[in-house]
């Protein structure tokens, strides 16, 4: 299994990328595919180098802490690309299907069907990790949007003796 | 238009040939192609042409230039006395400097100081043609070593690889040191690279070099000239049937002017 | 503000540079329109060695290979579709019938700003 | 899609469906892509009374998202004629329109376009929106050829992808930098949103501080009390963190100095700690000054708007000067702001010749270069104080901040002015670090909320714009552990504490002349121990 | 598509002067009326438009400033970049319209591993730009030889630098050489870079295969087809001294060159080509920034409607007093 | 990048100016040379190569030298050279530009230098000469273009310059061994037919150039703020050492060689150069003087406690210069030619004009390598701000 995909790499990364673009306006993800030159588009390049490192993460079964980073680098970019949360992590799901179809071929292949649901279950576990890690920015967002809120009007609630306290901490670990 | 898609075409050849590495065997063997070059020409009944020098009846006319002024008249060499700067194609030097290796300490003195006439070797396996990064200078199917004076770049390598400093270098515009340029041979431009020819041109219209003529002229009959791959020609016959030296044999480059002392 | 007078500055110098040669054949009293004439050689001397017109256009082609083979292959004469034979030489054959360089060869060159670099060696004229 | 879901409530993001995707046109141009209007990238709509008050044709109840957007009647005509009128009036619009090559140098060079990929914010394509109606409309090749030549058909779809993507510019000047000709997207922008607001299409973030601007003299609407009791709650604020008591003159005639700054500096976080700033430099240096209730802002969104706009806000500052009888015009740490008075305020509301040429009481410095507009830079008014010896700095007491600095687009590509604020750093911090070299001084990337951008409905917007910006910040912070981005514009100092509070959260944005108080060493001041924002100096050290 | 129709336009050009003069033999229309009619729309077309651009007033002053301005006497200003007085204005034009000083400026974003953005210098456009600028200004300078008679010297020394080397007969001119190179390389960046190929129209690539054309059938008519050169040089002179000569001689792809530059001459005024004379009509590049010391005129202005002090007072007043601010009118 | 040359300091301007004040009077003089030809010269009859081509031989070695640095930095990893692995492969850039163009104003015909590539000739050294210089020098840019701009950005260069590194080591070697081929295959010239000449034009690379570029490493360091670091600076120091060593053995391998066998064509070169023949004595102070600041240089380095102040480190580096510089660039064409293949005695010296051509040959050479290094020290204080 590990070596069928390991062998159909660039083929999938490639599939995986071009889904994960999709989730675009559709002018922009014409264009960020079009635009064959890898560093012309610095998102579509984020996209396609951390879904690379991401698919040989699945293949070596990294842990979740070496994945976690590299991860929040999409999600922290696709979170703010005017696409909702459930498409922000979409493109893990879309993998799934992209395997199953560059191995339609060896469907022949008796143990191909478990060892494939085995490799599913890894992409489920990175999809959790997705949906955690788009939560935590958006959340994020959501903070900032509150804080900068509270920040344009900052002399007068000062003024006013508005307690501070009830604005959302600092996210931890920011280290701010 | 033909020759301009010629042009074209050879000069693709050539870029292509920089992308070749083939050529680099091809010095090693360099002497083997010169080789099989005079066989072929051999073989396929070709002309080898030579010159022998007869040094004592050279000798015997003391100061007699009629053949250098006959070749360098014909050929336009400019007269420049700077001995620096100087352009000659045939000229006589002494014996000792010529025959280094065959003159020794108690050779006699007439013998040491004997003019010799020198001139290009137009060896069979010459080391200017080897250098030339132009094949500006290349060797003719029927012997001669000839300058292609439009392809070459003043370089001098060719100079350098002479072991008989035959070859002259037009340090500056020769056509002021021409008395009286002959409008039938071109005069070269400065900073070219020029030398014996063996009267090449001369040869085509089935005339005898001009040196040689002019030396029969004289009534010296010193020059003998002919072709090495006629067993009945008299420079075969006189080479094979006398001791004949040529320059610097041990460096192996045949040369093709054959002395008698 | 429209900084008028530089912008018809530069515009009138534009234009001037575009059309000087218009003003400068003017200014020489419009002479140059025709090539000058060539002296041709005398009827007797024949026919050239290929038709007028082909001459005119590539000649420097003709001259460049006729170099190349009587130089590097020992070519040095030419069967021509006539039937005569020709030496390939541009001071025996060439100015054989060509008698003067300056009247021919020059006039030419000069009018179309052509410097080639044959007579850098080439002697022109029989006797020059 | 109605018009009540905003990106900000959870209505908004259960309505995307999971594996939901667009699927893409095959070989079709821009020009066939009708836009997407997609929350969390466009603004609101003005409220009808800020158009009404301000005096701005058709103002009506609208949403970007509506099929119809109730233009008026003849609209193509009001747009048609306003391009022919502007054409004819700016020389920049009518040779940008003529002489772009295609070129493409501009295309990475702007921030929305680096952050979101989206190829209509490339400048050059942001231009060709205007230009192939200009094409079509106004040339004999695309009226002959259409598209072909380059143009196409003026429609309604043209005006929502204008409205989209105008908005969707900080008029920057960024891409003015690189262009061969110079071609500025700026006074694009400017003059596609002139068009809109013809038909009554605009964004209520700007309009409604215009309209503020216009009563109150300031954008934020603060009135003439609320601005008394601010600096004086900000003086409290001094004195607890130096022990030192400072005056903040409002409306005082005879005074020497008008000051003139931002209003973002009066109210939000963490531009007041700039303001604060300004008024412990004033009183340790004596300064004979006073701030205005009238022209109590310096920022001006009518640039955002519209040359008249500009001109209608603008007037407020010489005719307050003239009305107080200063000598000359300081102004405060702004980026737009200073992009109007540095080339436009003296053009349209001079000549100023009841004033002096601008004069450092300390230094005795005369400001020549401002000599004619007389309102000269705060931070050129500091840097020669400092030069001279005038301040009395202690910048260890800044120690803890390792500062980078950020040139703010305006002051970079409208002004010039590099060298003053990186001198004051210099002199108040022992830690300065730049940013790679790129990214800095003219080629200085946009916080993405100038222009009138920063508001909440288009964060998302915002982030992208500004992850350039946001990448070079963290690259100074990983390599220096740079802990502080100083800018002077207020919206920069607005802006960038989100954009770094998302790409960076370690880095915290001030501006000079906070930094320049906290090292200050003031006559009479207590023993230092927290700094403008009442933190412990040297807690983020520890930290 | 957009190619297509450029390429199939220039094609369709090339085909009307072949058919014009090689089968139809009309040489005073393609070697007379049109290149006179070329010129002219040349010269006027482009004095008309620049003169249109000119009648369009500056209102305001609004140089895109890349240098540090000139402020306090100790600080360093950059008059190339952030000109103050009109002579380093000119200065900065200057290096913008012979070294493209602003695209030597360009970056390229890219994103490297670890997902860093980085603005790296990237020198390609302004190289091969400035390569075929140069080299076609060169190209243009030694066709005067075919329009003035003597030939002027530095036009013969031009043209002699120019095929210094001497490889084939008549010698390879390097600029000819460079500018196909150029011309190739500005099209090969639009096709292959996904950016510029997004944003290029058929008016983009049109030029560019009108001018690789025109370089085409120079070199063919000077290394390759070979025509007479006294005839093509009596067509143009009888151009300019209003003679028209019919060039019998000529080839006919000689023609072809001629049309295909004529093309060129009326298209140009109106085409993006105007970048030539627009280039100097920038107000974010010609102007100096000193708006502070040297006031601006905008002819147009006009009063607008502001909110006098008096309306402020009146509307604020009791606020004022409340706080103590000082009245006009207590 | 390039920009970082347009500004500078006054003392670089300044330099600029100087050098480019060179540049000019060089050109000056080879316009005259090209309308006069070679005869403006020194060179004659029997000693047709001169200055310029030895020059050319000297800086061969200089643009070879750039693989000591090359070498241990990317075989092994030898991280001390990091700094200035650069700075070796902009001097080589500089060195081959100024090789090429010390060729191309030897040549009669320059207009048709192109020849060597139009029709192009295997068995001739000199093309393959050309050859390999070209290659050098397009192996060079790209890669120091490359991992520059890579050490800029801060990002590890494209993964296709490795193996142009790679293969860009032994062809620093090839352009000397080849450069030694043009001379040690010819028969006439019995003083350069010898094995070792490849050998010795390697050592005595390896010594000048690393000196020179220590040298060039203390102005840098002097004058701007781009330190080199003394650790690559003394490991090249000692492989300046080590390689001078070699030199001066070999150079007195092939003394013996002549002297001991006592074969007169063989002899004659070396007592031309270090005794005079026949009252001809030109080159003799010039030959001891050369062999005697080089041995000086090197015993005066062998001593790591002198080697290690950076004064003494210098001037011993410059001894080994100016030693190699005479040996190679004057002693090594012209003794080769003196006696000439005739036995004839004729002695050489650069005329005014050949020497100003050639300082303007070094003008563009250190233009280019002056504004290189700027941008280099430029982005790496950036760096370092």
């Amino acid at each position: 299994m590990d070596e069928q995909l390991q062998a159909k790499r660039a083929e999938i990364v490639r599939a995986w990328v071009e889904r994960t673009v999709e989730m675009y306006p559709a002018d922009a993800a014409k264009f960020l595919l079009r635009v064959n030159d890898p560093f012309s588009n610095p998102v579509g390049t984020t996209i396609a180098l951390e879904l690379e490192f991401l698919f040989d993460a699945l293949l070596r079964d990294v842990p979740p802490d070496e994945v976690v980073p590299r991860l929040d680098r999409v999600i922290q970019i696709t979170s703010v690309q005017d696409v909702g949360s459930a498409r922000a992590v979409s493109f893990v799901f879309a993998l799934k299907e992209v395997i199953r179809r560059a191995l339609a071929a060896d469907r022949a292949d008796a143990g191909l069907l478990r060892r494939c649901l085995e490799f599913e279950q890894r992409i489920d576990a990175l999809a959790l990790l997705a949906f955690d890690s788009c939560s935590r920015f958006l959340q994020r967002i959501a903070d900032i949007r509150v804080r900068e809120a509270k920040r344009r009007v900052w002399s007068l609630m000062r003024m006013l003796k508005v307690d501070w306290d009830h604005l959302p901490a600092e996210e931890e670990g920011a280290g701010g | 238009m033909e020759s301009g898609r010629r042009e074209f075409l050879k000069t693709a050849a050539g870029a292509a040939a920089l992308g070749l590495g083939a050529g680099a065997a091809s010095f090693v063997g360099a002497e083997a192609l010169a080789r099989s070059r005079a066989g072929q020409a051999a073989a396929g009944g070709g002309k080898r042409y030579a010159l022998a020098v007869d040094t004592k009846k050279c000798a015997e006319r003391e100061g007699c230039r009629a053949c250098i002024d006959a070749c360098h008249v014909t050929h336009n060499v400019p007269r420049i006395e700077n001995r620096e700067e100087e352009i000659k194609w045939v000229w006589k030097e002494e014996a000792e400097w010529v025959f280094q290796d065959r003159v020794h300490e108690y050779s006699g003195a007439e013998l040491r100081r004997r003019p010799v006439l020198v001139l290009c070797n137009h060896c069979d396996n010459p080391p200017c043609v080897r250098v030339c990064p132009t094949q500006a200078t290349f060797k003719s199917a029927d012997g001669p070593v000839m300058m292609d004076p439009h392809r070459c770049i003043g370089c001098r390598y060719c100079v350098v690889g002479c072991p008989y400093g035959a070859r002259s270098f037009n340090w500056k515009d020769p056509r002021p040191y021409i008395e009286h340029v002959d409008p039938a041979y071109p005069p070269r431009a400065r900073g070219v690279v020029e030398k014996c020819t063996m009267c090449s041109e001369r040869l085509a219209h089935g005339l005898l070099p001009a040196c040689v003529e002019a030396c029969a002229r004289e009534g010296a009959g010193a020059l003998l000239f002919g072709d090495m791959n006629d067993p009945e020609s008299e420079i075969r016959k006189r080479v094979e049937s006398s001791l004949s030296l040529r320059r610097k044999e041990h460096l192996g480059t045949r040369p093709q002017v054959y002395y008698t002392l | 503000m429209y900084d008028g007078g530089k912008v018809v500055f530069g515009l009138a110098l534009f234009v001037a540079l575009c059309t000087s040669p218009l003003w400068l054949s003017v200014a020489r009293g419009g002479g140059g329109a025709e090539a000058p004439p060539l002296q041709m050689p005398a009827p007797a001397a024949g026919k050239c060695v290929r038709d007028g017109e082909w001459m005119r256009n590539s000649h420097m082609e003709l001259l460049n290979s006729w170099r190349d083979e009587v130089v590097r292959e020992g070519k040095r004469s030419e069967q021509l579709a006539d039937g005569r034979v020709i030496e390939k030489s541009l001071t025996k054959t060439c100015l054989g019938c060509h008698t003067d360089k300056t009247q021919f060869c020059d006039r030419c060159h000069d009018y179309v700003g052509v410097k080639p670099f044959c007579f850098d060696c080439h002697v022109e004229t029989a006797g020059g | 899609m109605t018009s009540e879901a905003k990106p900000d409530q959870m209505a908004y993001y259960d309505r995307e469906k999971l594996g939901q995707v667009d699927l893409r046109p095959g070989g079709a141009d821009w020009m066939d892509v009708p836009v997407n209007m997609r929350p969390g990238s466009f603004i609101y709509p003005a409220k009808e009374k800020h158009l009404q008050y301000f005096g701005l044709p058709n103002p009506r109840q609208w949403f970007p998202t509506d099929p119809d957007w109730k233009l008026p009647a003849n609209w193509k005509e009001i747009i048609i004629e306003g391009m022919r009128e502007r054409l004819s009036k700016y020389r920049s619009f009518q040779v940008f329109m003529d002489i772009c090559v295609r070129c493409g140098a501009c295309a990475d060079k702007c921030h929305f376009f680096i952050g979101g990929g989206d190829p209509r914010n490339m400048p050059v394509l942001r231009a060709e929106l205007l230009r192939s109606i200009y094409r079509r409309e106004f040339t004999q090749a695309g009226k002959i050829l259409g598209r072909l030549a380059g143009g196409r058909e003026l429609t309604v779809d043209v005006i929502k992808e204008w409205f989209y993507y105008f908005y969707q510019c900080t008029e920057c000047r960024r891409c003015s930098v690189f262009c061969p000709y110079g071609i500025d997207t700026a006074e694009i922008t400017m003059m596609g949103r002139e068009l809109l607001h013809l038909l009554g299409v605009n964004v209520n973030w700007i309009m409604e501080p215009v309209a503020n601007c216009f009563r109150t003299g300031n954008h934020l609407g603060i009135q003439p009390h609320g601005l008394r009791d601010t600096l004086d709650f900000f003086a409290d604020d001094i004195e607890e963190a130096t022990g030192v008591r400072v005056e903040a003159p409002l409306n005082r005639k005879g005074a020497e100095v008008l000051f003139v700054t931002p209003s973002g500096d009066f109210l939000a976080d963490p531009g007041t700690y700039t303001c604060m700033g300004y008024m412990c430099l004033f009183h340790e240096i004596g300064l004979d000054y006073t701030f205005s209730t009238y022209a109590s802002d310096g920022g001006n969104f009518g640039l955002f708007t519209s040359h008249e706009a500009m001109k209608r806000l603008n007037a407020k500052i010489y005719a307050e000067a003239r009305r107080l009888g200063v000598k000359w015009i300081l102004g405060g740490e702004c980026g737009h702001m200073w992009r109007v008075l540095n080339q436009y305020m003296d053009t349209m509301n001079g000549p100023a010749d009841f004033l002096q040429v601008p004069t450092s009481p300390l230094t005795g410095t005369r400001f020549e270069h401002a000599r004619s507009t007389k309102m000269i830079h705060i931070t050129e008014f500091t840097a020669d104080l400092i030069k001279h010896g005038k301040l009395n700095l202690d910048p260890s007491q800044n120690d803890h901040v390792r500062v980078t600095f950020h040139d703010s687009c305006n002051p970079a590509r409208a002004m010039g002015i590099f060298e003053e604020p990186r001198y004051i750093l210099r002199s108040v911090c022992n830690h300065f670090h730049e940013m790679p070299e790129n990214t800095i001084r003219e080629k200085t990337f946009c916080c993405g909320g100038g222009a009138g951008l920063g508001t909440d409905e288009n964060m998302e917007m915002r982030l992208r714009g500004g992850m350039p910006r946001a990448s070079a910040v963290r690259h100074v912070h990983e390599k220096h552990g740079v802990n502080h981005l100083a800018a002077m514009c207020a919206i920069d100092r607005a802006t960038l504490s989100t954009v770094c509070e998302y790409w960076v959260p370690e880095v915290r944005v001030t501006g000079i002349h906070e930094l320049v108080t906290n090292a200050l060493v003031m006559k009479g001041q207590k023993k230092r121990e927290v700094n403008l924002r009442l933190e412990p100096i040297g807690a983020q050290a520890e930290e | 598509m957009r190619i297509l129709v450029s390429l199939v336009a220039v094609v369709a050009l090339y085909l009307l002067a072949w058919v014009g003069v090689g089968v139809l033999g009309l040489r005073t229309l393609f070697g007379t009326v049109l290149p006179y009619a070329a010129l002219a729309l040349f010269v006027c077309g482009v004095a008309y438009r620049v003169v249109r651009w000119a009648a369009v007033p500056v209102p305001f002053r609004i140089p895109t400033t890349c240098g540090q301005q000139r402020s306090l006497e100790w600080i360093k200003p950059s008059p190339l970049e952030n000109p103050h007085t009109g002579l380093q204005a000119f200065l900065r034009m200057a290096l913008e319209v012979l070294f493209f000083r602003s695209l030597l400026r360009n970056t390229k974003a890219e994103v490297r591993a670890g997902g860093r953005l980085i603005q790296g210098s990237s020198k390609w456009l302004w190289a091969g730009a400035l390569a075929f600028h140069w080299c076609f200004l060169v190209v243009l300078v030694r066709h005067t030889r075919f329009f003035t008679e003597p030939v002027p010297w530095c036009v013969n020394l031009l043209a002699h630098l120019d095929g210094f080397l001497q490889v084939g007969v008549p010698a390879m001119t390097l600029s000819s050489v460079v500018l196909l190179g150029a011309l190739g390389f500005l099209l090969a960046r639009r096709l292959v870079t996904g950016q510029v190929r997004y944003i290029s129209l058929p008016a983009d690539y049109f030029p560019l295969f009108l001018l690789l054309s025109i370089v085409a059938t120079g070199l063919l008519l000077r290394h390759v087809v070979r025509t007479d050169l006294s005839a093509v040089k009596e067509v143009a002179m009888g151009l300019v001294t209003f003679a028209p000569s019919p060039g019998e001689g000529a080839h006919w792809l000689f023609y072809v060159h001629l049309f295909f530059v004529s093309v060129l001459l009326a298209y140009f005024p109106f085409s993006k080509l105007m970048h030539m004379g627009g280039v100097f009509l920038s107000p974010t590049r010609n102007l100096a920034n000193n708006n502070r010391a040297v006031r601006h005129i905008n002819p147009w202005d006009y009063p607008v409607k502001v909110h006098t002090y008096e309306e402020y007072e009146g509307e604020f007043r009791e606020k004022l007093k409340t706080a103590g601010i000082p009245l006009e009118k207590e | 990048m390039l920009e970082k040359a347009l500004r500078g300091s006054g003392k670089y301007w300044g330099l600029v100016g100087f050098l480019l004040v060179l540049i000019g009077a060089g050109l000056g003089c080879y316009l005259w040379q090209f309308r006069e030809g070679l005869q403006i010269t020194g060179l004659s009859r029997d000693v047709p190569w001169g200055f310029y081509i030895s020059q050319f031989t000297f800086l061969v070695g200089v643009a070879a030298s750039a693989v000591i640095l090359v070498l241990p930095y990317y075989l092994h990893d030898y991280k001390a050279f990091g700094r200035i692995v650069v700075l070796g492969e902009f001097l080589a850039v500089a060195a081959v530009i100024m090789c090429m163009l010390f060729v191309f104003v030897d040549m009669g015909q320059p207009m048709r230098v192109l020849n060597v590539m139009l029709h192009p000739t295997p068995q001739s050294v000199m093309f393959w000469d050309v050859l390999v210089l070209s290659g050098y020098l397009v192996l060079n840019v790209v890669i120091s273009r490359v991992t520059f701009s890579a050490e800029v950005k801060g990002v590890a260069p494209a993964a296709w310059i490795r193996p142009l590194i790679v293969l860009s080591i032994p062809w620093a070697v090839s352009i000397h061994t080849v450069t030694a081929f043009l001379y040690s295959g010819l028969g006439a010239r019995p003083f350069w037919l010898t094995a070792i000449l490849a050998p010795r034009f390697l050592a005595s690379a390896f010594s000048s150039g690393p000196s020179l570029l220590i040298l060039l490493c203390l102005l840098l360091k002097k004058f701007t703020r781009f330190d080199a670091g003394s650790k690559a600076i003394q490991k090249l120091g000692v492989i300046v050492v080590y390689a001078m060593l070699v030199n001066i053995f070999f150079v007195g391998v092939e003394l013996f060689t002549a002297l001991y066998s006592d074969i007169p064509e063989h002899k004659h070169h070396f007592q031309y150069l270090f005794l005079g023949l026949e009252g001809k004595t030109m080159m003799v102070p010039w030959m001891w003087f050369s062999q005697t600041v080089g041995m000086l240089s090197v015993l005066f380095l062998l001593n790591p406690k002198v080697r290690q102040k950076e004064r003494f480190l210098a001037l011993g580096c410059l001894g080994v210069i100016v030693a190699i510089w005479i040996e190679k660039g004057l002693g090594m064409v012209v003794g080769g030619f003196v006696p000439s293949t005739q036995g004839s005695l004729m002695e050489y010296w650069p005329t005014a004009p050949e020497v100003v051509i050639g300082l303007g040959v070094y003008g563009i050479g250190f233009l280019v390598l002056t504004v290189l290094y700027k941008v280099a020290v430029s982005e790496r204080e950036l760096e370092e701000a």
